[in-house]
């Protein structure tokens, strides 16, 4: 069994920002253990609604219980997973279209477990996490409420 | 008996409450609570929803303890 | 047949930095179709040899080659997964422990496009690209050949 | 006949040359192209070497063809 890890908060205001990215990246510089880094990020897409065109994603969640998901998850990929550390980020409020919703940052001393493991996160995440998204669409304040499938 | 009942995204839209508290003339199980609630708002009947029971999700046979905190959640959309 | 994609130069001379890492997503945020970015780094591990700790790796490459073979293996990719965009870089020269030597970025409408598509090229760059390493260990001027499994 | 050739990595290393251009009496193929490399350079008969005709990977039985660019190339180490 390995140690449960530190507890960290996932849900964040607004976009993540490339600069955001950047920053996490250069912190691992001094982790001269890992040898491969697994990024994923979730963009909102201009998507074409019958009511019109998808301008951004307003997202809400369940906060208490969606930290404590999102902790599930982190637990259940470094059972799974031979990995070095994680960091998982996602977006509350408005992110605009083009802009990034969702951030999953693994690292491991070798590629297939830093692979497989963000593989394994983000479709948990999709699946389990208690996220809701309003897709504003068009130029008055219409939307549709986003169903992952 | 009073629970807590919060409600998110597309329900808490509809209903236009985003929690409310009901008191209980007996215990219920999540399928008795999911009907009450049915009742209460048909315009949900085309919903699909989810049911947590203190912050997990609950199956329909399960019963809701005393003081218990429920959330009603539409299709998740994160990512 | 999709049509083949623009040539781009793939080898550049040092270390990937994490600013440019930041710098090529922020690129993509007004390519509104993009759902999903896949992005994987490889970092150089401070590895204990029998000659002593890994400081660094020396990259050297048969050019023309391999660019030739990075040209292939993106028009593959492009192939076999729905992409929206793909950008791959490899250092040449010296790379220290804990920066980055390879950066693979894949961008598309849907996550599993995305996520599979970086798993395959990683594998083929490691696999096909005539790139030698040089690990450098230890105080003195002494190294080990590197040699991809 | 001449042929360039090009040695990489850990055979430039042990070989102390880059490149170097070789006159041949007749046409040869890979294997036998490999063979005079080794009773040239008998150190490398231990290591490792795929070889490259003009920039793409050649099965030991193709012939060279004239004014060829021939890569020897060790073990790749890219990623």
């Amino acid at each position: 069994m390995k140690k449960e890890h530190k507890r960290k908060k996932v849900l964040v205001h607004g976009p993540i920002s490339p600069q955001f990215v950047a920053d996490s990246i250069a912190k691992h510089q001094s982790k001269t253990d890992i040898g491969a880094h697994s990024l994923f990020l979730g963009q909102i897409r201009a998507d074409q609604k019958s009511e019109g065109l998808v301008t951004g994603i307003d997202y809400s969640a369940y906060e208490p219980m969606a930290e404590e998901v999102f902790h599930r998850i982190r637990e259940a990929a470094f059972q799974k997973y031979d990995l070095t550390c994680m960091h998982l980020y996602h977006s509350l409020g408005l992110v605009p279209v083009g802009m990034i919703s969702l951030f999953v940052f693994v690292s491991s001393a070798h590629r297939r477990a830093a692979i497989e493991a963000v593989d394994f996160i983000v479709e948990q995440i999709k699946k389990d996490v208690p996220v809701f998204g309003k897709e504003l669409v068009g130029e008055a304040d219409q939307y549709v409420w986003k169903e992952n499938k | 008996m009073q629970i807590q009942i919060l409600y998110f995204g597309l329900l808490a839209d509809r209903i236009g409450l985003s929690s409310e508290t009901m008191d209980l003339t007996r215990s219920l199980n999540v399928s008795e609570f999911r009907q009450i609630l049915l009742n209460k708002y048909p315009f949900l009947g085309g919903e699909k929803f989810k049911i947590a029971i203190n912050q997990q999700l609950a199956a329909e046979e399960m019963d809701i303890p005393l003081q218990a905190e429920i959330a009603c959640l539409p299709p998740f959309a994160g990512g």
